[in-house]
């Protein structure tokens, strides 16, 4: 096993690991911070992937333009999505129910993909898809740079956003104790839509990110689900560094487990790791401190 | 009504009941239990008071094995329990409330009282739960916390007041011998805190042991034959309530006088 | 001996805080609050009595807005709010500290109490309240950095009243604000209390720790089954003998253990 | 109230035959065979759907995973039938019986969890479960799934199979809901629910929560294996995709939501609306993907409107009926007290308040 | 769900003849599936512009399995029972042949099939079942194997890279040509499996292209070789010789690949220049009616059509009678067919005697370019970099 081929796989590691970094972070804020467990997010996801796909099939123009639109679009969608159905459900069995209504939503999505795009598999066609430059003997694929890229800025953005910032503040006191959060005078109807917008608004980066340089089809999402949601585990329910660096590690994990194991039992490195955090510290190895209670 | 049903229906022996040696428990930088060591006799109502954050709560964690301490060691009636699991002691007979009131909100109240009975073997495992006798005790301790009328609704749909006494009344359904009480008093209405005190008192006289935790100094005072007083940790007196409620270092730390 | 109940303040001068025949219940259950009239003069403590279940914390609930009334109105500041939701009603004048547990566990002591000025802008006001606040309740100081949610008990009731100290309402709901405190703590509350009175502003507290509450009360009312029982003067309230065995618990004994002396 | 609920008990007794005649008619009312085999997927997803709720049902946890414990059925079963030569019913048992003591360690390594960790460990188990599958292809014939043997000969025709594996599922379903009625009704049945409601509570009650979730976890696992294994005998082919599918398991969890999981015959009841349903909405929508958005809404839709399922919503509905509780004592402390004194000093069960009579939970 | 006209298989004797067929119109397949519905709808249009089968028209009911192994078998259960159609067609691609084949036996219809290659179809021992193409998986690449074997020695690659789908077809047919490259003593250098559905090639073009072996075999069905291709594209790797299975023949592909298929190898059943006899009026009715000549998958349905309906013509029966299935199944065992990927025979298990030609995409065209005998272009030993 050269060095080259070692270096190889740590960089497409790193590369992998942004795009599951961001993810993981939108799913963490749902999810640590709201204790919905949004098993949706992932279809959100090839959603905005396919349109993305859609928008540059139609305009020719290059899919991060897209970005422009399903941002706020999605957003939006999410603000929508907390305050008419999320927000119907009992604090009390908050967690199990969102569990089942966003696997319906994640369903709804699915096959609206497969009704309207049909269940062909997609992938956008970029002049400069095959291309890539070199830093010491490793090959940089332009499309994964530019993914890798936008993960970081956007997960950047919402680390700030959630710690430095009277919104965030509001925003982890309704989830805790609503009552007396509009009682301190926190409009907690529009925090929570809020909060859900910005998970989502990752998805839509996310997506764009993820059509840049992958195959999709509607099904796709149910494969990106449980790592995801494994890196959330590890990184602590709900710190989304931890969710980040999680994210990282376990990337490069798979990348060079590829190399001995192969494609398939390289995946199994997620829910080694999964299981490896709920044995030895339940509560997450990065951040997180509460992961048991959820 | 006293169809003890726990494993260890020992003759309840005046003596050492529930000792604990060194006790310690930290968090980060806090110290919540410094060294603990702290005896209870068996048959005696025992209080335990102390300023906000003095380590009792987290001193009555540690026994009951719902934390398990750093340092020190508990025993019961001899018997080691420091490691054991919260429901093994519970099963030596030691029963607990909670001090943030604790319930099965969707679980209506009489069903909250028969998830209390503790099955002696298989058999009374997969016998029915809803078992005359059973709920016959239910009601009985029901009305005896003044909540009888309720054993329909759901616990969730309870005031606060009326959640701690279910919660009580719980504990008690469980029939132990010593019993570990968290502020049972707290947001319970005058007129019932004498009738829990009475309550109190006559199953003491049935032979059951008594550890509260408890503010309400007039209850302390006129309910307990034995008051420890815990400050930063450790118990710094102990003794009857005629001593410990002139004890200057109590006055200085607890009553602030 | 039921007497009727527009006697509950003396006097014309306008009310704070007005609840007007109130008739509230949970959703399809029965009513628990069946027409229930309270208010609050200014600089005045109105203190709620009763047995578990009879409507105290309704009462509250109610006049901040969590629980919309199917009957009566609720004015404040003499504005009718009968409608209003709870996060408007901080604007209206009007805090709420809740009774059982409401700290924002899964946040730092400071985070809760910055928290309880969310609605103010004037940084130089907050930084004095929180110097205040720490002066009041060290452990709010001691523990700024710790999450609220592994304080004791009584220590999380300390930090919630801390955080409605942070603004400064014309109107407070106190629901029992002195479960679980130990007696320095309890005394500090209801100095407290007092202070708010002397600053001219309207308390409606509800106190199991009954005679406590009503020795520091101008006003009592005591509640049960939802309506007002008995109101009046609180010394007079304390008084009485049958209200106390009925409400106040056993005989008025004075001995010098009483959480009442300090 | 005592007569209402000897009436009730009759109405439950009248329902129960009932449904039994239906389920035994139904093979001879199907009008074809391919109304028979949707009729043996439905109950397939009847008895997978009641284990699921053994867990789900008591304990609260929701395992989107249990497609896992169903595929490891199916497998096990052919496997054991094909490598080890076994006589198919005795592998069937065999298997789930292997499976079941899998189900130790993975409970124990997943129950230390709650909520939505418990959810996420679950849906992991059924990744991890594809993956083992789809590479250990040597063992397991990998992504080429794995055709299991017929357990009647070739004499027997394939409607005729269809009608024993109808019958075979029915039975199945008769013993896994008699395991949970008796466990619904138990001591062990309440401190299960005790620990759905507060875990640490119950612990501090004296109910050993580890051993007890332990135990039914194991026990689910057993009859969804079971299940799975008998699916497998009928169906004839395993591949894994379609045997590890978070989706399968997430219609157990739909279809005991739907019918209600803290019911008996939920589960039965939303297996057989969902299971409907499923077929339904592939006969309209067949080559398009709608079925699933039909799916999807319907699931949302219950969430909404019903959480607590269909049966509990009726429930309510004639309970409006009947006379409510009153959460308020209509009794002011005065005369509380004159009772009081009224009675012996020492408590007595003041037998004035005790109301006769229990509202059974379903 | 009791729409439909309910109950069993028999059918008015003077009304169409219905065709039951499932198809993975979505999901994994769905490229290749939607070829072979192309296929079978071709000919059985033009089966009924000539005066149909027996006299009776020919009419097609086509469900989507997606892919789905257990709806392929539901299907094929409804078409038979519920539908009650006379005949059925084979899906598309070994691992859905094999559940349904199962269920066509039970109800003991005859099964010919357009896509069920890979050497499992034939060891299930079914008796009903025949595969209408050449050469089955492992076959498919011998004319290649043949070339590179008499290439000179030194000329010849010295170090191969296979990845396959983990999907019996893909597999047989890298393995088929693996074996073959073995035995002349060409180094395996890298060798994977992907399960259907990989998406992410990274890893396993890391390993290839650091091998930079001389040639790439690609066990593959149609998305996966796309993908393979970008990923090793974007890390520099440039082979030989590269060969994909299916993915090439597919008309989605050189949009996908873009200009760099120059020189990419596929072995095929089916190359419209053939020159057998039916095969003319095929590619003109086809591509009259798609405006684009038929590839593989299109050809496979028609030849199943061809199969069946010259049974049918023989036996002069067509419903779901046991005994017609039977006579059927029988004739096929006896007889050679011709069809317009040559005459077909079958052993016993239903396999083909035939062999695959070997395409190649000269000058952006893909044109047979192996054996010698039916080549249209020459072969490109050296592949362009792409
Ligand atoms: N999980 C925890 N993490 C960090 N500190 C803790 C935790 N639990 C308790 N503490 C600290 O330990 C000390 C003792 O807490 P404990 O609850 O035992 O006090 P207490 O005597 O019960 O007080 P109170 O009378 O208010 O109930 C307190 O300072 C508390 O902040
Ligand atoms: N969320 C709820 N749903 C239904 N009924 C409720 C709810 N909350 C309270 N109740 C009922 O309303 C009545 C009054 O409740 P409330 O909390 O006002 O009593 P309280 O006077 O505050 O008692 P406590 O002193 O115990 O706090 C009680 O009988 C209680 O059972
Ligand atoms: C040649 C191809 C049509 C064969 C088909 N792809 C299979 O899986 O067998
Ligand atoms: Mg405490
Ligand atoms: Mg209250």
């Amino acid at each position: 096993m050269s060095g080259s081929l070692i270096l190889q796989s740590v960089v497409l590691g790193v590369l992998l690991g942004g795009l599951y970094a961001l993810l993981a972070a939108g799913l963490t804020l749902y999810f640590g911070v709201m204790r919905v467990v949004m098993i949706a997010h992932s279809a959100f996801l090839i959603l905005a992937a396919y349109l993305a796909w859609y928008f540059t099939s139609q305009t020719g123009l290059d899919p991060l333009f897209s970005l422009i639109i399903t941002v706020p679009l999605f957003f939006i969608a999410g603000v929508l999505m907390q305050r008419l159905l999320i927000s119907r459900l009992r604090p009390a069995t908050l967690t199990m129910m969102s569990v089942l209504l966003t696997f319906s939503i994640a369903l709804i999505i699915e096959g609206m993909l497969g009704f309207v795009f049909t269940g062909t598999q997609r992938r956008i066609r970029l002049p400069y898809s095959g291309t890539s430059f070199e830093i010491f003997g490793a090959n940089v694929a332009v499309v994964k740079l530019i993914a890798f890229v936008l993960a970081a800025a956007s997960l950047l953005a919402l680390y700030l956003i959630m710690k430095r910032t009277r919104f965030g503040q509001a925003l982890r006191a309704t989830i805790q104790h609503p009552e007396a959060a509009r009682l301190v005078g926190v409009n907690t109807d529009r925090v929570a839509g809020y909060g859900f917008g910005l998970g989502l608004a990752t998805a839509a980066v996310g997506g764009t990110a993820l059509a840049l340089d992958s195959t999709i089809y509607p099904s796709l999402h149910w494969h990106w689900i449980g790592p995801l949601m494994a890196i959330i585990v590890v990184g602590g329910l709900g710190s989304i560094p931890g969710a980040a660096i999680a994210a990282m590690v376990l990337g490069i994990g798979q990348a060079l487990l590829q190399l001995p194991l192969g494609t398939t039992w390289a995946q199994t490195v997620f829910y080694v790791a999964l299981f490896a955090t709920l044995m030895l510290r339940p509560q997450g190895f990065i951040g997180g401190r509460l992961a048991q209670r959820f | 009504m006293t169809q003890t049903q726990h494993e260890s229906s020992a003759p309840v022996s005046t003596g050492r009941s529930l000792e604990t040696n060194g006790l310690r428990k930290s968090y980060g930088g806090v110290t919540a239990l410094d060294g603990a060591s702290v005896s209870f006799q068996d048959g005696k109502v025992n209080a335990l008071i102390g300023p906000n954050g003095s380590g009792k709560t987290t001193f009555f964690n540690c026994v009951t094995g719902m934390i398990r301490a750093d340092e020190g060691t508990t025993t019961f009636r001899g018997t080691d329990i420091t490691t054991a699991s919260p429901h093994r002691i519970a099963r030596q007979g030691i029963g607990r409330s909670f001090q943030l009131c604790r319930i099965f909100p969707r679980m209506t109240v009489m069903e909250n009282m028969l998830a209390a009975v503790r099955p002696t073997s298989v058999w009374r495992m997969i016998g029915s739960a809803r078992d005359a006798g059973d709920q016959e005790r239910a009601r009985e301790l029901l009305a005896r916390v003044g909540i009888d009328h309720l054993e329909h609704a759901e616990a969730r749909d309870l005031s606060y007041g009326q959640q701690k006494l279910l919660e009580l009344a719980g504990v008690l359904m469980a029939d132990p011998d010593t019993i570990m009480l968290d502020e049972p008093a707290g947001g319970v209405n005058p007129a019932l805190i004498d009738r829990i005190a009475n309550l109190i008192r006559s199953l003491n006289a049935e032979g059951k042991t008594f550890i509260v935790v408890e503010h309400n100094m007039e209850l302390v005072m006129s309910l307990s034959d034995h008051v420890v007083v815990f400050d930063r940790g450790r118990p710094i007196c102990e003794g009857p309530p005629s001593l410990v409620q002139n004890d200057p270092r109590v006055l200085e730390a607890y009553l602030g006088i | 001996m039921a007497s009727e109940q527009h006697d509950a303040p003396q006097g014309r001068q306008e009310y704070l805080l007005e609840l007007d025949d109130v008739q509230a219940g949970y959703g399809r259950a029965a009513l628990v609050l069946r027409g229930l009239t309270v208010k609050v003069p200014p600089a005045s403590v109105v203190c709620l009595v009763g047995p578990n279940g009879a409507g105290k914390s309704t009462v509250l609930k109610v006049a901040s807005g969590m629980l919309t009334p199917r009957a009566g109105s609720v004015r404040v500041l003499g504005q009718d709010v009968t409608r209003n939701g709870p996060q408007d009603m901080l604007a209206a004048g009007l805090s709420h500290v809740l009774q059982g547990h409401s700290v924002f566990r899964e946040m730092t002591v400071g985070e809760n109490v910055m928290l309880g000025a969310y609605t103010v802008r004037d940084k130089q006001f907050i930084a004095e309240r929180v110097d205040f606040v720490k002066s009041l309740f060290p452990v709010v100081g001691d523990r700024w950095d710790a999450l609220a949610g592994a304080l004791s008990g009584g220590q999380q009731k300390q930090v919630e009243f801390a955080r409605s100290l942070m603004v400064d309402p014309k109107v407070v709901l106190l629901d029992e604000p002195s479960m679980g405190l130990d007696p320095k703590a309890t005394a500090t509350v209801f100095e407290q209390v007092v202070r708010m009175r002397d600053a001219g502003l309207a308390v409606l507290m509800v106190e199991q720790n009954a005679r406590r509450a009503l020795e520091t009360a101008d006003l009592g009312c005591v509640l049960d089954l939802g309506r007002v029982h008995i109101s009046g003067p609180a010394h007079e309230l304390l008084a009485d003998p049958q209200l106390a065995e009925l409400y106040l618990g056993g005989r008025p004994h004075n001995d010098s253990a009483k959480a009442t002396h300090v | 109230m005592t007569a209402s609920r000897t009436v009730n008990r009759g109405v439950k007794i009248a329902g129960l035959l009932a449904l039994l005649a239906l389920a035994l008619a139904f093979p001879s009312l199907a009008p074809d065979p391919f109304i028979l085999s949707v009729g043996v997927v439905i109950m397939s997803y009847a008895v997978l759907a009641t284990s699921w709720n053994f867990v789900g049902g008591f304990t609260g946890y929701i395992s989107l995973g249990h497609a896992a414990y169903s595929g490891l059925g199916g497998y096990a079963t052919a496997l054991l039938i094909l490598d080890a030569g076994l006589n198919p019913w005795v592998a069937m048992f065999l298997g789930a019986a292997v499976v079941a003591v899998l189900a130790v360690p993975i409970g124990i390594a997943s129950l230390r969890v709650r909520g939505a960790s418990f959810v996420i460990v679950s849906i992991a188990l059924v990744l991890i479960m594809l993956l083992v599958f789809q590479s250990w292809g040597s063992f397991t014939g990998g992504s080429n799934g794995l055709r299991v043997p017929r357990p009647f000969g070739p004499d027997v025709l394939r409607p005729e199979q269809h009608e024993r594996f109808f019958y075979l599922h029915v039975a199945l379903l008769a013993v896994a809901l008699f395991v949970w009625w008796a466990i619904d009704r138990s001591r062990f049945g309440i401190g299960l629910k005790a620990i759905r409601e507060d875990e640490d509570k119950a612990e501090a009650l004296g109910v050993p929560t580890f051993s007890y979730k332990l135990v039914v976890f194991v026990v689910s696992a057993f009859f969804t294996a079971l299940g799975g294994g008998l699916y497998a005998l009928w169906f004839g082919f395993l591949d894994p995709i379609f045997q590890f599918s978070i989706l399968v398991g997430s219609y157990m969890v739909l279809m005991s939501l739907l019918g209600g999981i803290r019911s008996l015959f939920g589960p039965l009841l939303g297996a057989v609306i969902v299971g409907y349903a499923l077929e339904f909405f592939k006969a309209q929508y067949g080559d398009t993907q709608f079925h699933l958005v039909a799916l999807g809404l319907l699931l949302a839709l219950v969430v909404l409107f019903m959480p607590d399922g269909i049966i509990p919503a009726v429930g309510q509905l004639f309970a409006r009926f009947r006379p409510q509780a009153a959460s308020i004592r209509e009794q002011t402390q005065a005369e509380l007290a004159a009772q009081r004194r009224g009675e012996a000093a020492e408590a007595e069960p003041d037998d004035a308040m005790a109301v006769s009579g229990e509202e059974a939970r379903r | 769900l009791s729409s439909g006209n309910a109950g069993g298989g028999e059918s008015d004797e003077d009304g169409p003849i219905q065709i039951g067929i499932s198809l993975p119109l979505t999901g994994d397949f769905s490229e290749p599936g939607k070829g072979v519905q192309r296929g079978y709808e071709a000919w059985a249009a033009y089966v009924n512009e000539n005066g149909g089968l027996l006299g009776r028209d020919v009419e097609l009911k086509i469900l989507d399995d997606q892919s789905n192994a257990d709806r392929v078998a539901s299907d094929y259960e409804k078409l038979i029972n519920q539908d009650g159609v006379d005949l059925v067609f084979g899906p598309f691609s070994t691992r859905l042949v094999v559940p349904a084949a199962q269920v066509a036996q039970d109800y003991g219809f005859l099964f010919v099939e357009p896509a069920g290659a890979a050497e499992e179809i034939f060891t299930q021992g079914f008796d009903n079942l025949f595969y209408a193409a050449p050469a089955v998986a492992q076959d498919h690449y011998d004319y290649l194997a043949d070339y590179i074997e008499q290439m000179p020695e030194d000329e010849r690659p010295k170090t191969a890279a296979y990845a396959a789908m983990d999907d019996p077809f893909a597999q047989g047919t890298a393995y088929g040509l693996k074996d073959r490259l073995e035995q002349m003593g060409v180094e395996t250098v890298v060798d994977e499996v992907y399960p259907p559905n990989t998406t992410d090639f990274s890893s396993i073009a890391n390993k290839i292209s650091d091998s930079n072996a001389d040639i790439l075999v690609g066990g593959t069905q149609y998305q996966d070789a796309v993908n393979l291709i970008v990923a090793v594209r974007q890390l520099g790797y440039q082979p030989r010789m590269a060969a994909f299975s299916t993915a090439p023949t597919n008309p989605e592909f050189p949009e996908a690949i873009g200009d760099q298929t120059e020189g990419i190898i596929s072995p095929t059943g089916y190359t419209p220049e053939a020159s057998w006899e039916t095969n003319a009026e095929f590619v003109e009715f086809y591509t009259e009616m798609h405006g684009t000549p038929p590839n593989e998958d299109e050809a496979n349905a028609w030849t199943t059509g061809q199969v069946v309906a010259a049974a049918v013509e023989a036996v002069e029966c067509a419903d779901a009678s046991p005994e017609c299935q039977q006579s059927l199944i029988d004739w096929l065992r006896e007889n050679e067919v011709q069809t317009v990927v040559g005459p077909l025979s079958w052993d016993e298990a239903g396999r083909p005697q035939g062999a695959h030609l070997i395409q190649q995409y000269v000058d952006g065209e893909i044109k047979i370019v192996l054996p010698e005998e039916a080549a249209e272009a020459d072969f490109i030993a050296e592949k362009p970099a792409w």
